[in-house]
């Protein structure tokens, strides 16, 4: 199945994307489809979301369409 | 509760309160400024991002479970997006409520809230400038 | 902090804000509306009375104590007197700082301490009507 | 010495006027002024202030130039 991964803020630095799509199965989670993606990338202070709920970076994705990489947020 | 998210990429336009009945005794606003010093250094702006289907429905989430807490009869929530110069509002907040207690203790949790997980981002300069 | 306190006859008039530096990031309006009902019975306004030399130096003396407390950049009050129309607003505060904190707690305080010794009075029908 | 005295808002209905100018000594407390005003009038609810101060009930006008007659407040 096609993914959609949407890297935000900081995250777009750390991952060098801001959109990509990718590859994957159902029973992938995202921090396995994160380390295709880039290899050894720091996700210790990142929250994700699948198709803008969050979600466990070690959940499966199911039938996802979207994967959101969250860093620390700031608004207001 | 009527409650109205806009997300804007201009300078925030305030429309006029929505005073839906005479039990109304209590409006509150909130006006969230830059200011020219963030961490010690001198900035002409902010940059605002966000994932904004997803920041929408993490404010409605919130919107309900304060509403359950404490009942307010209007909420609005405007966030300014893009590049937002110091001294302009990035973020605009008005609860109307019948008594004002409801009302800051809305307002007041609603900014804790938006800090702690709606996706919206700031950043000192534009992505890719 | 510059403080200003307003006492008028006339539907209140909002001033621009008194954006004083560039550090200002919060900006806290209040509006506090007569209802249309006050204990049960409907209500056309209220006629609000205050002896006024003595209601200024107690607000004067409360903002001192608010501003050691939670330090502010500005605060303006406006209390509205005589018949206040059901609807329309009796009391305006804003309050800028640099940081909301301060700026929420400072509203909220202030509108306790006016509700617990400053010399304002609401009634339902104007002197000798 | 004169000394006004002003009523406001209930306490205007209890004691009957809104301001009198009423001659006392310096000794007087406002419990004594008010008792020679309205014999009996009841104040368990009043708080008075001598030239914009909250003062006690029981303490000595002094020179003061003006007794307040404050009933509980409902500002805002």
């Amino acid at each position: 199945m096609e993914l959609t991964v949407l890297a935000f803020a900081h995250a777009r630095e750390t991952f060098g994307f801001s959109s990509r799509e990718v590859i994957c199965d159902p029973g992938d989670t995202p921090r396995e489809i994160l380390e295709r993606l880039v290899p050894g990338a720091d996700t210790r202070h990142l929250a994700v979301a699948v198709d803008s709920e969050y979600h466990s970076l070690d959940a499966p994705v199911g039938d996802a369409r979207e994967l959101a990489l969250i860093p620390p947020v700031s608004g207001g | 509760m009527q409650s109205t998210i806009i997300f804007c990429r201009e300078p925030i336009n305030i429309p006029p309160p929505p005073l839906r009945s005479l039990e109304i005794g209590s409006i509150l606003e909130f006006h969230g400024l830059v200011r020219e010093l963030e961490g010690g250094r001198k900035l002409s702006g902010l940059f605002y991002e966000a994932h904004e289907p997803m920041a929408r429905k993490r404010l409605e989430f919130h919107l309900s479970a304060l509403q359950a807490a404490h009942p307010v009869d209007s909420v609005e929530f405007i966030h300014r997006l893009d590049w937002v110069p110091v001294g302009e509002a990035s973020l605009y907040i008005r609860v109307c409520s019948s008594h004002r207690a409801e009302g800051l203790l809305f307002l007041s949790e609603l900014v804790v809230l938006l800090k702690q997980d709606v996706p919206i981002w700031k950043l000192e300069n534009a992505p890719g400038s």
